[in-house]
């Protein structure tokens, strides 16, 4: 019958669904929120109790969808009794919580915000035990986490509401990434992600020697989850949450989130001495250490949280015992707990909420103010005691019996003991609860007048607290087909659940008898004992755990910044030195062949050339502060490199290179004008002498790499052998590298001009975005007597002017004279557009920028966005022809009297090169004039500023 | 009309010159191309040369650049030297202004340009109202001389050439 | 043979001026003076250079080059420009009006003029015209 | 000559270092050009030396240089040639704008308040 | 002749060399070209993805000159995912741009837009190693622009810093295939992946040294540690929706990291074995490290993204490392799980800013916001996201790379490094959250909230929705990427696509 | 005999080079500086032209233009930056 699986994602959907609605409904007033709110729960609940049978049969329900199957990570539901009990506890008393917090919350509380995370938190929760599947497990268990952090952190203003939240989403967090790979590792040696399939597994698991850390990992996440020791701390911290969190996720579910991980991989995990000793002591400790602080808290949901903490404790121990027996009362005791605690944290919320206090030492005598409330909080407190008949009791002596049975450290008799004491302080607690809450004389001194709440509030808890007497009167009836089959199926067999209310003089009795009146006793000493541990110096959890996370913060903060100071300089440093370090890496473990190439003699003016090289780059370093120096002499290397290239053959570089060269020592120097002319001396000796290794060693790998390759030949044969074959016969050019470039790597060259024209792009959106902020207004207050030469007169000389009237019209035939012939001789578009650039260059040197730009038509945007279309239309142009992009043509006319004329699309894409290059050097310089127009250069009316034929007033004199 | 189609006529014929040494081969097809370029480019520069100085005699100008040309290479054996043979001590720099009789930026700048490029001088600064010239001399024992051999030399055909 | 001769005596004229040009930076005491090393001698000595090419391209290749009257020209065209610049940044930064010859005007040499008191000037000259 | 060679190369690399490593906009943008001549040299180079063979496609002539890292170098500098005018540009900018031409950015001085 | 390959480069190149040219005074014209190039661009992207899909790898020899002696382009399954990455992530970010006005904040942003998305398709697509370095630098130019974008001094600075450190990977990257050249003769990368192996190990040390220096290259793109120094101010600096387009920047390291040595310097190559595996892997882990810790440490929303961007890195560089076809799959799945998650975190960070007036970024109680509720959501799916909790696709992230890791030698380290670092992310988004969304100061005034527009808030959403939508469909996603993996580990195809056996 | 005079010429510009990069790192004057520069690229024109003859190339031709153009520009625009500071406006 598996039919009936169908439900379960549609159970495990509803609350993230219903999730929804809240902040939608809120609109509507708080009992519509809350009814659409609780309406989702109830269908699941629903849904779940349509499973019932089927479970209480003994089947397991599963479904299955696929998510992500390569991984293993499936959307995989199971239902059997643990399901069933874990499932029903959180969707019941999560409806319980729903119809508490509607009358709990305040109108200024945002409700529809805290029935959504509610909601989220109660997916999660039905989804970690539903899950068949233990990645889907993590998921959900993870995302109990989260909601639980919103839960908290509710109210918003409360630090101790959003440090709490921190610090149970930290501490939980922590214990769920751990058994991220506890869940990894089991899945790993089971073979599957899938929890049916794991469980088949014991054998293996528990023979690998992976086991112990899987074992470790993922007790982390559920005894962080479940407030183990030393975990326990975040717990009553999260307590700043509103009551019905409290209730909900520190008492009923999220907290048994752990045991119940526990008991789902307790047949696969437990039954080694390994899991008895680590788990059954965990829970022990813990059981004891919480019952104990629980004892001294004057906070009530302190003291419950700290009680909760102890018999979640208990529970461990329980699961830790690894007998059967054990883990049936672990199962049942879970019941047991779940209801007296929800129902006590909601008592306790309701004092608070009445008395406007939850400190007991402001509270007492409420019995008359509150006989209801009173009542349940009786009921359930004694039960928490163990009581008998209320179900506490029963479970708690037959724990006491399994312990009394079993062999820890020391003596046979030590884990009796330890109970016992656990079991002690949990009855001085629980009639503290009761005693200076409600007995004692009424007082006068509460901060409100308190009395019993309406109906709705106190009906969820009086529901509980009736559970609580039934099951301690009934228990087969009430929750024994529910311990079978949880029972079922943790030990996996078919368990036997007997549940008495009377062994006879077995030890547990006795332990039992010690523990209530020894509880009696000590809280009859309570103040006392209050003022001993009030004086005795502990450590304090919270106090810790802020200091470990400020110092962390401060610790990552001051790394961080450290590291990451800003400081350009060290970042620059490091690359120096980690990339010869690693290339040095590389290469040391590598052959290397001997030399194949004969060295070419050393002739006479390369080897001048190489002094003057070397000389002008020391000089460069040397006066490397003096930043006019540094570019005359920048020009110098500048110069000598082109030379270079002409020396071994590369003129087309040698052009390129010593155009670019001069156009970017002019950029520099209009740059300069505006910077300081000097370098201050900033760096001391010892950091210049580091640079100074740094750099040297640079540059000796650099010489080293490059003799290498220059005294061997390639290994394989050149690709550009194809390219000098195919120049001519393919492309239709004998200049090779022109060929490449508007060719056969025509598409770098397109790349290529899209990065000038980038270029021109960025530096004019930079230039407007300057002059409008800060920049721009300290430019107008500019002194130009900040240039340490001072202003020479004379702005536009004559004899530049006439000159460039003469010179500028012969470059740009040049010009045009070098784009042309491009194809077949040094030259190209590129070259071609930065002659042309200089040309303009000349005539803005002559009579300034403003001037000359005033008397042309063209924008220089136009330019390159026209030269971008045209170099991308030239190569678009190809797909007419059923060609790939940039595929080229080209062909000869023949038109008397120009005999023959060669033309190329290859020309056509020089000619986008040739205006995006013109474009993009002409708006740099517009840009850097229009800064200089800034600091109050003034826009000439004449080209030059002497001129005799103007005073003379003469034929040539009315130039403007 | 034609002022606007050929600004600068003397330009174009220069351009087309310049033109055939570039393409370094002259043949129609040349110069047809270099008789387009030199009518475009002018064209295209016209705005930064406004007004056209007027240029009168040809074969002047042609006498002109013979001389200049002559006084160069003169003035580079004077100037090595100078610097090879002369001490440093018995060299005897100065400075001389040469009132101008010039009056157009053309005819100033050839000017200029011519004295630069001959015996020991080179033009260093106008004067704000662009009536004298400032040039320094390498070796000028008697400045007066080098100042009325330039007027007489060079300025005096500059003018019969400008104006 | 001719040829060869005439090639090799222009080779070693230029040589010759080259290295004078080059050397009268060294040599000359005075910024100004230094000045006229390079703009003679060495633009002598590259026209020198050049012009040898273009025989030996003429005569020994056989392919007549006008390439380097282009380089010559433009060298011949731009060196006074240059020493121009050069000498007025000596002028501005070595030297004051009182070193140099007056003007012959009431205005300075142009170099000294700045450029709020040729604004004035010519404001002045301006208004008297249209006065 | 190949010594001569990687030895320039390797003295411009050195002292491109060592400027990248000052501490002001200015130097650094020369130290990035030396760099810049000195990666084109070696990008250039890998297609070894080679005097006067220019790829440059003549009748009876059979040997040239390897075209294709004069190609590639071409690339590189028309490249660089953008990116160095943006970064001047862009320092400038950033000096008027905070009148500093420091390379370094330290970090803002804001104390983190005790998240309590 | 399949065109469409190329498209993804001519479009944005054609329209933003048109919005130059003919828009630049038109921003409304502005935005809706160049909405429409992205919607084009992401269409067209699609059409890719689905063809790739089929296994066959596409080859576009440009200018009709066969490989290896011209550039071509290669569409196989991680490039089309890669384009389509980018053209998502484009659209929305520019949405998101524009709704909030960054666009007009300063000039020429949609043709610096439009470019800087030409670059990055060019780069996914390109088999040319010299081509990827030109659409690298055309990529990094547009990315100066944008990220200055706007100005202010600070900006500029970091801006400044950027740049060069860019320029010296620029510089490194020439010399990385200059060396390669030298060895080998060719730039395809094919061609590279047959001579490489042609190499006698006695004879190797310069080819290593080539793919080392090339692999550095990279590592710097992807902000491996120490080079990933260029990073937290960029991106603390950028405008938002800037630095939220750069999400996608550091994928293209990590993208040339697993190309070049899956296609070239493969796992199986002697001679080249072992070259990078450790330095990447360990690397990534402190790359990983700085990252989170920088989370926890940031005292201000800007540098809190960048580093998280840089944790992002070392969880995917780790799974880079690993060179297996799962981990592989698993780095691929977990790059466009931090791009959508990087970019949404930016996104997010700006909303902040935005609303909170002088206060910015400072990690300090302030005024409550416009859109308080929405703004916080938004924060928690993009920390969630983030820091690799569920349900996102941080999480299936970061489990397919602890799965995929499990054979390695160092898996414990990873294991380790990986979930303890996300506690320490999870603290620090916690601390940062509630202090911004929490802890809410009375005293701060207010800032003048007015209508806000919706875009921005659709356009978040819609990043979140991707996260989303990826964690839903996990399983297909994975599909996809497993198959492209096995491509992409089985290099034969690639080779002889491109190469055209016989 | 055009190879011992083209050794000689190719011997003085070298030299000339060598004096010119003294006066750099020497000079006077911040102008000789400039004027050094200027120098060296008239020089390097020089041999670029003796370069051509040895190897009896005109391939050359187009960077003595070149460098001629820009050796000029960068004169210039050296020294209206030390006259001026603003080379351009
Ligand atoms: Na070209
Ligand atoms: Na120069």
């Amino acid at each position: 019958m598996d039919s009936a699986g169908v439900f379960l994602p549609i159970i495990a959907a509803l609350p993230f669904l219903g999730a929804l609605l809240p902040g939608l409904m809120i609109q509507a007033g708080r009992n519509t929120c809350t009814v659409f709110t609780a309406a989702p729960t109830i269908l699941a609940l629903a849904l779940l109790m349509l499973c019932v049978p089927s479970v209480l049969r003994g089947e397991v329900l599963t479904y299955h969808i696929d998510w992500l199957p390569s991984l293993g990570l499936n959307v995989n539901f199971m239902l059997d009794g643990l399901g069933l009990l874990f499932a029903g506890m959180i969707l019941g008393i999560g409806f319980l919580i729903i119809i508490y917090a509607r009358f709990y919350l305040s109108r200024e509380d945002p409700m529809g915000q805290f029935f959504t995370y509610l909601l989220l938190f109660q997916g999660a929760m039905v989804g970690i035990v539903l899950s068949d599947n233990i990645l889907l497990l993590l998921v959900f268990w993870e995302l109990t986490s989260l909601s639980s952090f919103l839960l908290i952190g509710y109210w918003k203003h409360l630090p101790e509401g959003r440090q709490g939240a921190r610090m149970a989403l930290v501490v939980t967090g922590m214990g769920g990434l751990a058994m991220i790979a506890g869940m990894l590792i089991l899945g790993n040696i089971a073979g599957s992600y899938d929890l049916s399939v794991i469980l088949t597994q014991k054998d293996a698991i528990q023979a690998s020697p992976m086991y112990l850390p899987a074992l470790i990992l993922i007790l982390a996440g559920c005894f962080t989850k479940s407030a183990q020791f030393p975990f326990h701390f975040w717990l009553p911290h999260a307590m700043a949450a509103p009551t019905p969190v409290s209730a909900y996720l520190h008492s009923a579910t999220m907290v048994k989130a752990g045991l119940f991980l526990m008991a789902r991989m307790w047949p696969v995990l437990a039954g080694t001495p390994e899991w008895f000793w680590i788990v059954a002591s965990t829970g022990l400790i813990t059981m004891v250490i919480g019952a104990k602080i629980a004892l001294f808290k004057d906070d009530l949901k302190a003291l419950l949280a700290f009680s909760t903490v102890s018999h979640l404790g208990l529970i461990t121990l329980l699961l830790g015992l690894g007998t059967k027996a054990a883990a049936v009362v672990a199962m049942f005791h879970i019941i047991n707990h779940a209801t007296f605690k929800a129902a006590l944290f909601m008592t306790a919320g309701i004092v608070d909420h009445e008395a406007h206090t939850r400190d007991i030492k402001r509270l007492g005598g409420l019995r008359h103010l509150m006989p209801i409330t009173f009542t349940i909080a009786t009921v359930a407190a004694l039960s928490m005691a163990g009581i008998p008949p209320l179900n506490g009791f029963l479970s708690k002596e037959m724990m006491l019996e399994e312990v009394a049975h079993t062999h820890w450290i020391g003596p046979a008799w030590m884990m009796g003991a330890v109970a016992t004491l656990g079991a002690l302080f949990s009855v001085a607690y629980s009639f503290r609860y009761i005693a200076h809450v409600f007995l004692g004389r009424q007082r006068h001194d509460y901060p409100t007048h308190p009395h019993d709440p309406g109906f709705g509030m106190w009906a969820a808890p009086a529901f509980l607290t009736v559970l609580v007497v039934l099951i301690g009167f009934m228990p087969m009836t009430f929750a024994g087909d529910l311990v079978r089959v949880s029972a079922q199926a943790v030990t996996g067999g078919e368990p036997h659940v007997k549940i008495y209310h009377w062994h006879g003089l077995v030890p547990a009795f006795w332990m039992s008898v010690v523990a209530v009146i020894g509880g009696a006793v000590m809280l009859a000493l309570h103040a006392p004992l209050m003022r001993l541990w009030n004086a005795t110096p502990r450590p304090e959890a919270k106090v810790m755990f802020d200091a470990v996370t400020r110092a962390a913060t401060r610790g990552a903060t001051a790394l961080t910044d450290g590291v990451h100071d800003g400081s350009l300089m060290r970042n620059a440093a490091v690359f120096a030195v980690v990339v010869p370090v690693l290339g040095w890496f590389a290469f040391a473990a590598g052959g290397m062949a001997p030399p194949t190439r004969e060295p070419l003699p050393v002739a006479l003016v390369p080897a001048v050339g190489w002094i003057i090289l070397l000389v002008a780059t020391a000089l460069l370093v040397v006066y490397h502060r003096a930043r006019f120096t540094a570019l005359v002499l920048l020009g110098i290397v500048g110069l000598m490199v082109s030379l270079g290239f002409v020396y071994f053959s590369a003129p087309d570089l040698a052009l390129t290179q010593i155009s670019v060269e001069v156009v970017t020592i002019i950029l520099l120097l209009l740059a300069l004008n505006f910077l300081p002319r000097e370098t201050p001396a900033e760096s001391g000796g010892a950091r210049r002498l580091r640079d100074g290794v740094i750099a040297v060693a640079g540059g000796a790998a650099v010489t080293g790499l490059t003799y290498a390759i220059l005294v061997r030949d390639f290994a394989q044969e050149s690709i550009s052998a194809f390219h000098l074959a195919n120049s001519y016969k393919g492309g239709g050019g004998t200049n090779v590298v022109n060929v490449i470039l508007v060719d056969f790597r025509g598409y770098d060259t397109f790349g290529e001009i899209i990065v000038l024209g980038i270029a021109a792009l960025v530096i004019f959106a930079l230039t407007d975005t300057v002059l409008k902020g800060p920049g721009g207004r300290w430019l107008a207050s500019w002194d130009p007597d900040t240039n340490p030469e001072g202003q020479a007169g004379d702005r536009h000389p004559l004899m530049m002017v006439v000159a460039t009237r003469v010179m500028m019209p012969i470059a740009l035939m040049v010009g045009a004279y070098i784009f042309l012939r491009g194809h077949n001789e040094p030259g190209g578009g590129f070259i071609a557009g930065l002659i042309v650039a200089i040309a303009f260059l000349m005539q803005y040197m002559a009579s300034g920028f403003a001037w000359a730009e005033a008397r042309q038509r063209v924008t220089y945007h136009a330019t390159i966005g026209l030269g971008v279309l045209i170099a991308a239309l030239t190569g678009v142009g190809a797909w007419l022809a059923g060609r790939p992009f940039l595929t080229s043509d080209y062909g000869y006319l023949h038109y008397p009297p120009i005999e023959e004329f060669e033309w190329a699309t290859a020309m056509a894409f020089d000619l986008g090169v040739f205006l995006t290059v013109v474009g993009a050097v002409m708006l740099a310089l517009q840009s850097l004039s229009s800064m200089a127009r800034r600091t109050g250069e003034t826009v000439n009316v004449f080209p030059m500023d002497v001129n005799p034929a103007r005073e003379e007033g003469g034929e040539s004199g009315g130039d403007t | 009309m034609l002022r606007k189609i050929l600004p600068h006529p003397f330009l174009t014929l220069l351009l087309i010159v310049v033109w055939q040494m570039l393409v370094n081969k002259v043949t129609v097809g040349n110069l047809v191309l270099g008789a387009m370029l030199g009518l475009v480019i002018p064209l295209f520069t016209a705005p930064y040369w406004p007004n056209r100085p007027k240029l009168r005699s040809v074969p002047r100008i042609v006498e002109y650049v013979l001389i200049a040309l002559w006084d160069i290479c003169v003035a580079n054996v004077q100037v090595a030297y100078v610097i090879l043979f002369k001490s440093n001590a018995n060299t005897h720099p100065a400075w001389i202004a040469i009132p101008l009789e010039l009056r157009t930026p053309e005819a100033i700048t050839v000017l200029a340009g011519t004295i630069t490029m001959t015996p020991g001088t080179v033009s260093s600064d106008v004067s704000a109202d662009g009536r004298s010239l400032l040039v320094h001399c390498l070796d000028a024992p008697d400045p007066d001389a080098v100042r009325d051999g330039i007027k007489a030399r060079y300025e005096a055909r500059l003018k019969e050439i400008f104006e | 043979m001719l040829a060869e001769v005439l090639i090799s005596v222009c080779l070693v004229i230029s040589g010759i001026f080259g290295l004078v040009g080059s050397f009268g930076l060294i040599k000359l005491p005075d910024p100004m003076m230094r000045l006229h090393a390079p703009t003679k001698a060495t633009t002598l000595g590259v026209g020198g250079a050049l012009i040898a090419s273009m025989l030996y391209f003429h005569f020994v290749v056989g392919t007549f080059s006008f390439h380097e009257l282009m380089v010559t020209l433009f060298l011949f065209l731009t060196a006074p420009i240059t020493g121009h610049f050069v000498a007025k940044t000596h002028l501005h930064l070595t030297r004051t009006p009182g070193d140099l010859p007056p003007t012959g005007s009431d205005r300075p040499w142009a170099s000294y003029e700045s450029d709020a008191e040729r604004a004035r000037v010519e404001a002045t000259a301006e208004g008297d015209t249209a006065g | 000559m190949e010594l001569l060679m990687a030895s320039a190369i390797g003295v411009l690399t050195a002292a491109g270092l060592y400027l990248v490593l000052r501490l002001r906009t200015f130097p650094v943008i020369v130290g990035l050009s030396l760099l810049t001549y000195a990666v084109n040299l070696f990008l250039f180079v890998t297609g070894r030396l080679v005097v006067d063979m220019p790829p440059i496609l003549r009748k009876g002539v059979e040997t040239y240089t390897d075209p294709l890292p004069q190609a590639l170098v071409l690339t590189a500098i028309v490249i660089s040639f953008g990116m160095t005018a943006v970064v001047v540009m862009l320092a400038l900018g950033a000096y008027l704008s905070s009148r500093s031409d420091d390379v370094s950015l330290p970090p803002e001085d804001d104390s983190r308040e005790g998240e309590a | 002749m399949n065109h469409w390959i190329i498209a993804p480069v001519v479009l944005p190149a054609i329209l933003a060399a048109i919005l130059t040219l003919s828009m630049r005074h038109h921003p409304a014209l502005q935005r809706v070209f160049s909405v429409a190039g992205c919607m084009a661009l992401l269409a067209i992207a699609l059409g890719l993805t689905v063809q790739a899909s089929g296994g066959g790898i596409g080859v576009y020899e440009l200018g009709n000159w066969p490989a290896p002696f011209g550039i071509v382009l290669v569409l196989d399954r991680l490039s089309a995912v890669m384009v389509l990455l980018t053209a998502v992530l484009a659209l929305v970010v520019l949405l998101y741009a524009i709704g909030t006005g960054w666009d007009q904040r300063g000039r020429n942003f949609h043709a610096l837009w439009q470019f800087q998305l030409m670059g990055i398709c060019g780069a996914f697509l390109t088999g040319d190693a010299f081509n990827l370095f030109v659409f690298f630098e055309v990529l990094l130019i547009a990315s100066y622009g944008l990220m200055i974008h706007a100005g202010g001094g600070r900006r500029l600075k970091a801006g400044v810093q950027y740049v060069i450190y860019n320029l010296l990977g620029s510089t490194l990257f020439l010399f990385a295939l200059g060396t390669l050249y030298a060895v080998t003769g060719t730039l395809n990368m094919a061609d590279l992946a047959v001579r490489a192996a042609e190499i006698p190990v006695e004879d190797s040390a310069l080819l290593r040294v080539g793919a080392m220096l090339l692999f550095l290259v990279f590592a710097i793109k992807a902000a491996l540690l120490p080079l990933h120094f260029w990073l937290p101010n960029t991106y603390a600096e950028a405008p938002a929706p800037v630095a939220a387009l750069f999400a996608i920047m550091t994928k293209i390291g990590a993208y040339a990291i697993l190309r070049f040595y899956t296609l070239i310097f493969g796992p199986d190559l002697d001679v080249t074995a072992n070259l990078i595996d450790e330095v990447l892997l360990f690397g990534a882990l402190l790359t990983l490290a700085a990252g989170m810790i920088g989370i926890l440490g940031a005292r201000r929303l800007g540098r809190l993204a960048a580093f998280a961007a840089i944790g992002s890195m070392g969880t995917l560089l780790i799974a880079v490392a690993g060179f297996t076809p799962q981990s592989s799959a698993a780095a691929l799945y977990y790059a466009i799980h931090s791009t959508l998650g990087g970019a949404l975190l930016f996104v997010v960070v700006d909303l902040v800013r935005e609303r909170r007036g002088t206060l910015a970024g400072a990690l300090v109680p302030g005024p409550r916001m416009a859109q308080h509720g929405m703004v916080t959501a938004l924060w928690f799916g993009a920390a969630i996201a983030t820091a690799g909790l569920p349900p996102l696709s941080g999480f299936v992230g970061k489990l397919l790379i602890l799965d995929a890791t499990r054979d390695m030698a160092d898996v414990w380290l990873i294991w380790g490094a990986v979930l303890a670092t996300s506690l320490v992310a999870v603290l620090g988004f916690a601390q940062a959250g509630s202090v911004l969304f929490w802890k809410v100061d009375p005293r701060a005034a207010a800032v003048d909230a007015g209508p806000q527009p919706a875009m921005p808030l659709v356009a978040a959403f819609g990043l979140l929705a991707g996260i989303v939508a990826l964690s839903v469909f996990a399983g297909p996603v994975m599909g996809y990427l497993e198959a492209t993996a096995a491509q992409l580990h089985a290099p034969v195809g690639y080779i002889a696509a491109v190469l055209g056996q016989g | 005999m055009i190879g011992y005079a083209l050794t000689f010429a190719f011997a003085c510009f070298g030299l000339g080079l060598l004096l010119n990069i003294y006066r750099v790192v020497r000079p006077p004057t911040k102008g000789d500086r400039i004027l050094a520069l200027d120098t060296m690229v008239i020089n390097a024109i020089a041999l670029l032209a003796l370069f051509g003859i040895l190897k009896g190339t005109t391939m050359y031709f187009e960077a003595s233009m070149i460098i001629a153009m820009t050796g000029f520009i960068s004169t210039v625009s050296y020294t209206r930056f030390l006259l001026r500071g603003d080379i351009i406006e």
